[in-house]
């Protein structure tokens, strides 16, 4: 790798006294950074840190209040000058920056197909940069239709396609699976060995250590170090971003105590993309559902939840069965579910943060005061950043919002949890906090599905089932190795 | 739950509380304040209780119509069809229980059902556009447009383009009493609002429009039936505007074909003015009762100026943008 | 307040207009201030009700409470302004109303000249030229007017009785010089040999319907066979001058001088507690009781051909051009 | 994690179901051909060459509306005083040109310049609401609609309400003239909604649109200057409407003070039918044409069956809601 230490190398972008203000909240406090050019630069804090917003000035969508940022020593274009800006860098943003009603072919070619175009050609360009990326979209498909998955990978083909030489990518690993991720990786390593610059902002800290040959971190709106990742241990790092001494370990919840009376019952229940399936949770039992973009576990979540209608077999919790496709007949039974995308399906983004996080369990009459107290709750139990329970979630920073459907997912204390990527774009400490609060559930006699990529979700599970094309394939119990669940998962088993 | 979170996150600045609702809220008082004052100074007649008091009047089926239509508008949908609704819903009612001799349709139903026959009628016709929106997957907005054209056609085939002048008793009541110095009408109004300012902040149902219409997948992931909200709310804004065709009959003492006609625009008007996005899932009913009032202020101040014909329009026009720029500049928000 | 009241006289009177984008009334308009100066009158600031009964009733109670003794109205829809009179009449208000004769409620005289003879006159001249037989397109103004259903009634009575030879197409334009343009073109296509028109208000149909001709290569004199005999309604400036070209054949004049002196005279006469009875006037016009009590002076309405086309006496030449 | 693992995540959105552009455009032609089948019934001659002409002829100046309003709606705004700029643009060219004996201004500007100056005016009116909209940040439906009374109102005082009959030839020519067998109007429309169609399907600038109505930030971030991309579209509906409004004036002989009054709903309508999203980012210009001529064959069947004026809108309100009814069992798409 053509990693450089930072002294004397060139910068590809520099920024000096960035502050940003939302109202009275300070997202970025005179902060800097430098990306010296080659170089894969990581960025690194908590929720709320301040990240994103940094991003957006980096990429010229958001002036700061104050400080000023430099592309290899020159000053970066004026805000209007967007075509400037998009020569200098490339962005995949946290929050989608896709344009919902158009193809996947011109959303990758976004006001760069040429001044006259030729769509069989812009067609072709899109089938050959998917096929290289590996993403298995139809060009002509509309982004709307996509899933969060399919969207984000086509967001990142078109950052990487673009042509700068300095890439910016959010938390783009959130939301993808062990094998895209590693493909994304893949081509990073390549692109940098051209000599593009990368800066990367992830809450999985292996893949800084996996791709990343720098690393800043902010803390509270404010700059804390910049180092080379190479000096920099985990227990450092955690450190440096928390404030707080010692290591974080992620709950395993090994020495909980097993029953067996079972609180969900699946039986025979067969749904889009999935077929005759049969389990049980019992109280106290945490099951994980691994599998493939294909696999059909995302379908069958939602259709416990029902989200979705089953085309045959039954739910039942507590032994009484639970209406098909009718999310209050589900809330009634005692389900509780934080939904797959959270923009589309988990928050009301004007509402408030209180009023999301109580949407499934208003009263009949909404007393203000209550409701805002519950608001403060939710914030204070899941750690969720915020100026107060009245804030708008659309304020929130990524990873906090997904606290909040987290907060609505549980609010009316449900027998049954369904948990689909519940950690995606939260940091470690809470990440830690969130699993705990799973663990904790469980231990209070509750049943929880979890339904996710991420294998420290499924490390507080009891038995891992592993669904191929709609069916379980393989089912692991505790103490499994991380390498024959992902083959399992590959349907290599 | 455990696992007592770890630290308040700091850096959250200053004092809690930014009370987006409320603020906005409080977005046309500037304008009205400004309009007040223009009045005052154009007329010596314009801050006596009896013209008041006549500004309410006349703006209270106005302002009914904007109830229905902010519910429908906050649960993101919109109904043009209540323009027509406040025509038929009383002709209808009127024509059935009239004689023949009087342009009735000669069914004479006995005379107290008629303000239950109209209301009805307005529930109805929200409910047929609910269907059509709902269970035949139709545009909204294309439905009610529709509807519009042909329940005002409807009317005037049910009263071959006569007006209706043989009106019941208990609509003339309504029109005309006044109750504790106040038009019933404004009682009616004042009552309603209130009623519906409740409902939409302290009730589930009500906070649930705004889910609703702030995002209705979100909403139905959270377990409010989505469709049965819709409908509800285009039932009662055909309610509403029934009720409005009621007071407005009561007013004029007749009803004529065109009744309502044109009045959808005003309707629009003030509840954006007031606050109420297009998009949906925004804005309270005091800001589109305070649209409503600005409305009437304007109109009523440039009738007392004995504005020209010939420049009224040219002067409402401007006012309107200017009450807009005020409303800018005192808010500092970016309208959307 | 600038806009055209006059001070000192009799009054104060208060004047309430129906619209302000039609050339007919654009002419009352303009007529009604000088007219109120010659018979002394004190007019307050006219008022605009924009051809919505809203802002009448709003206007209405405007005036009043600015202490009108009188008010001069022209509501365009008769129904709904029976609740206002009512309250006027409370208040001892005297109206005269001016084009339409309210519905219901009372009213101290309604100026105004026989629509249905507007209709009648029309037809007799089409029946006449015609010779009792062919077809002919008719621009009805809207329904939900009064105007617009005296003049289509009387018209569609005459032609039954008098000219059953004689096949009506009865367009609908609520008074839009649109409506009544595509009307035309369809009704052309879809019969050729269409040889009468009557529009029933010239201000609005005028222009479009001489286009239509225009592009059709249908504006021939009488002499032609291809002729198509036209009468129109209102009898503005720009019909005389069709007449004298002879691209239309005749057109009622509706007198808006005489509107707005004798709705004025009237409102004088009643704050000078004067009384009315029907019969002949002295100013070639005829008070008749009508349905609902109410008593009406119908104001000549003169049938306008090329014959006396020239006359000063028409209003239609005595104004602008 | 090793190299062995990477294998297309399959599951794909599907096959290439889509071209959901295409598919739209077509989705009125059901409704279409029936109306055709029905009117043939009804009439003989309305499948005659003259009787579609004279549709054609009728719905240009409401296509001209329709196109400039699409291209405003795919750009997420909307701009209601477009059937005020049908009226006041070419009024304010025309009194410009005549003498104050004809109700002119007494400028009496040579007579060629009448057509510039209309579109001049029509740009002026667009540059101005993309002012308030886009430097002042005042709701666009607002702006317009006060733009709307406010430019009816100027009309209305320009002309003192009178109609302007001496319309300079050059209007009269366009509204008259015939090339190759069909009205001039006819070709204009023609040309500028081929022109709107290449330059929405086919160049970047006009792709930009569905961008910036269909995700402002993504269009912001693509490069795209969101701003002027608003500002210019405003303008050119400004424009659109101006020649709409000399075709108008051109055919009807005059401006009437009310030239193009009531318009705007017919405008939302076609475009709506036609699979306009009024959320902004969706639908073509041919869907938008196809709307148009939807609602010309409706109104010319009505009329060619002369049904009776007290019938006449229950009649079209209900074929317009039929139409919704075909066209969605058609496509079997849910509209927006
Ligand atoms: N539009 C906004 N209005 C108000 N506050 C905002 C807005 N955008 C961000 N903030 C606040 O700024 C702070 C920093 O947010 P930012 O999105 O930069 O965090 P982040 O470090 O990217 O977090 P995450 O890891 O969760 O993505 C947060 O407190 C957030 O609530
Ligand atoms: N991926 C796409 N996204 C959006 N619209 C598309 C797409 N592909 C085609 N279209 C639309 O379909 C129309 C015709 O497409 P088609 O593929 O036939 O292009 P073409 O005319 O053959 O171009 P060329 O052959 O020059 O590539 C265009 O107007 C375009 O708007
Ligand atoms: O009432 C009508 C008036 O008499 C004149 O014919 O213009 C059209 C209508 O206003
Ligand atoms: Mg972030
Ligand atoms: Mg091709």
């Amino acid at each position: 790798m053509t990693a450089l230490d930072g002294v004397g190398a060139p910068t590809a972008v520099e920024a000096t006294g960035v502050t940003v203000r939302f109202g009275r909240t300070v997202a970025l406090d005179d902060v800097h950074i430098s990306v010296a050019a080659g170089d894969t630069h990581a960025l690194v804090g908590r929720n709320g840190a301040g990240k994103s917003t940094l991003v957006s000035v980096l990429t010229g969508m958001r002036a700061p209040d104050a400080g000023e940022v430099r592309f290899g020593g020159v000053d970066a274009p004026g805000l209007a000058d967007r075509a400037a800006w998009r020569e200098k860098v490339a962005c995949v943003y946290q929050k989608s920056t896709a344009v919902p009603e158009l193809s996947v072919a011109e959303n990758l070619f976004l006001n760069r197909q040429g001044r006259l175009i030729s769509w069989s050609r812009l067609r072709r360009q899109a089938a050959e940069l998917l096929e290289q990326y590996e993403v298995a979209v139809h060009p002509e498909a509309r982004v709307a239709d996509l899933t969060v998955e399919q969207r984000q990978l086509v967001e990142i083909a078109r950052a990487l396609s673009a042509g700068a030489r300095f890439i910016i990518l959010d938390e783009p690993t959130a939301q993808l699976d062990g094998p895209a991720i590693e493909r994304l990786f893949d081509r990073m390593r390549s692109l940098q060995a051209d000599g593009v610059t990368f800066l990367f902002i992830s809450h999985h800290l292996q893949e800084i250590y996996e791709v990343c040959q720098t690393v800043t971190v902010y803390r509270d709106a404010k700059h804390i170090l910049t180092a080379p990742v190479a000096g920099l241990s985990k227990p450092d790092l955690i450190e440096a971003m928390t404030g707080e001494a010692g290591g974080l370990g992620v709950p395993d919840g090994a020495d909980r105590p097993r029953s067996s009376v079972p609180v969900l019952t699946v039986d025979g229940l067969s749904g889009d993309g999935f077929e005759d399936l049969s389990f049980t949770v019992a109280a106290g039992e945490v099951v994980g559902l691994a599998g493939s973009a294909s696999s059909g576990k995302h379908e069958l979540a939602e259709t416990v939840y029902g989200l979705r209608a089953p085309s045959g077999g039954t739910v039942s919790v507590h032994g009484s069965h639970v209406r098909g496709g009718d999310v209050p007949a589900a809330l009634r039974a005692g389900i509780g579910c934080v939904p797959r995308d959270r923009h589309h399906q988990g928050l009301v983004a004007d509402l408030s943060i209180a009023e999301n996080a109580s949407m499934t369990v208003l009263s009949t009459l909404v007393r203000k005061s209550a409701l805002r107290s519950s608001g403060r709750t939710a914030i204070a139990e899941y750690d969720i950043k915020a100026a107060g329970p009245d804030q708008p979630v659309s304020d929130l920073s990524g990873g906090n919002q997904q606290k909040v459907v987290m907060a609505r997912a549980l609010a009316a204390d449900p027998a049954v949890l369904v948990l689909i990527n519940p950690t995606a774009g939260v940091d470690v400490k809470s990440k830690e906090s969130l699993l705990g609060v799973v663990d904790a559930q469980a231990r209070a006699g509750k049943a929880a599905l979890v339904v996710s990529d991420e294998l420290d979700d499924l490390r507080v599970c009891d038995r891992v089932l592993v669904l191929f094309h709609g069916r379980v394939v393989a089912e692991f119990d505790r103490g499994w190795r991380d390498g024959e669940l992902i083959a399992a998962i590959e349907g290599m088993s | 739950m455990t696992k007592a979170l770890t630290r308040p996150s700091a850096a959250v600045a200053g004092p809690p509380k930014f009370r987006l609702g409320r603020y906005q809220d409080l977005a046309l008082v500037p304008a009205i304040v400004v309009l007040l004052i223009v009045g005052a100074v154009v007329s010596p007649i314009f801050l006596t209780a009896d013209n008041l008091v006549a500004v309410l009047q006349q703006q209270s089926e106005l302002s009914l119509l904007v109830l229905g239509q902010t519910l429908i508008l906050i649960a993101g949908k919109m109904d043009l069809s209540l323009e027509s609704t406040i025509g038929i819903a009383p002709a209808l009612a009127i024509a059935l229980v009239i004689p023949a001799a009087s342009n009735g349709l000669g069914i004479e139903l006995p005379a107290w059902t008629a303000i239950p026959v109209c209301l009805l009628v307005g529930a109805l016709i929200g409910g047929l556009n609910g269907f059509l929106i709902l269970k035949l997957g139709l545009s909204g907005f294309m439905v009610t447009l529709g509807m519009l054209t042909m329940l005002r056609g409807l009317q005037e085939a049910l009263t071959k383009g006569q007006t209706l002048f043989d009106v019941p008793e208990s609509f003339l009541y309504l029109g005309a009493t006044t109750w504790l110095g106040l038009p019933a009408a404004v009682w009616i109004c004042v009552v309603l609002f209130a009623a519906g300012i409740f409902v939409l902040g302290y009730l589930r149902q009500g906070r649930s429009l705004y889910a609703v219409g702030g995002n209705k997948e979100a909403a139905r992931a959270a377990g409010i039936r989505v469709d049965r909200v819709v409908w509800a709310v285009l039932i009662i804004g055909g309610v509403l505007a029934a009720i409005a065709g009621v007071l407005m009959t009561g007013r004029l003492g007749t009803v004529a074909v065109s009744q309502g006609s044109g009045m959808i625009f005003k309707v629009f008007a003030a509840a954006v003015i007031g606050g109420i996005s297009l998009q949906g899932g925004k804005g309270t009913l005091f800001g589109a009762l305070s649209g409503v009032l600005m409305l009437g202020l304007v109109e009523n101040i440039l009738r007392l100026l004995s504005v020209s014909g010939f420049y009224i329009n040219a002067s409402y026009g401007a006012v309107i943008i200017l009450a807009l720029v005020v409303t800018r500049l005192a808010t500092g928000k970016v309208q959307e | 307040a600038d806009s055209g009241g006059t001070a000192g006289g009799v009054g104060p009177i208060g004047v309430d207009y129906p619209r302000a984008d039609s050339d007919f009334w654009n002419s009352y308009i303009k007529y009604t201030p000088e007219k109120a100066k010659a018979l002394g009158i004190n007019m307050m600031a006219p008022t605009n009700s924009q051809n919505k009964v809203e802002n009448l009733v709003a206007n209405a109670q405007s005036l009043q409470s600015q202490g009108a003794k009188a008010i001069v109205m022209a509501p365009q829809d008769t129904g709904a302004v029976a609740s206002t009179l009512d309250r006027l009449e409370k208040a001892k208000i005297p109206v005269v109303t001016v084009d339409t004769r309210p519905d219901k409620g009372k009213v101290y005289m309604v100026v105004r000249a026989d629509n249905k003879a507007y209709g009648e006159k029309a037809c007799k001249f089409l029946g006449e030229k015609l010779g009792g037989k062919g077809k002919v397109v008719e621009f009805q103004g809207s329904l939900s007017s009064v105007n617009g259903r005296d003049r289509s009634e009387a018209f569609a009575a005459c032609m039954k009785q008098n000219y059953p030879g004689i096949t009506v197409f009865e367009e609908p334009t609520d008074w839009e010089g649109t409506k009544a343009s595509a009307a035309l073109q369809t009704r052309l296509n879809q019969h050729p040999d269409i040889n009468g028109i009557y529009m029933q208000a010239g201000g609005a149909f005028l222009a479009p319907t001489l286009q239509v001709m225009r592009q059709k290569n249908l504006l021939v004199p009488p002499t032609d066979p291809k002729h198509v005999w036209m009468v129109s309604n209102d009898g503005i400036p720009q019909e005389l001058e069709a007449i004298r070209k002879g691209e239309i054949d005749a057109t009622v004049s509706q007198p808006a001088d005489l509107y707005a002196e004798w709705a004025l005279f009237y409102a004088k006469a009643a704050i000078e507690g004067k009384t009315f009875k029907p019969g002949k006037t002295d100013h070639g016009s005829e008070i008749v009781q009508v349905d609902n009590g109410n008593l009406e002076d119908q104001l000549p309405a003169p049938l306008i051909t090329k014959e006396n086309v020239d006359d000063k006496a028409f209003w239609g030449n005595q104004i602008g051009k």
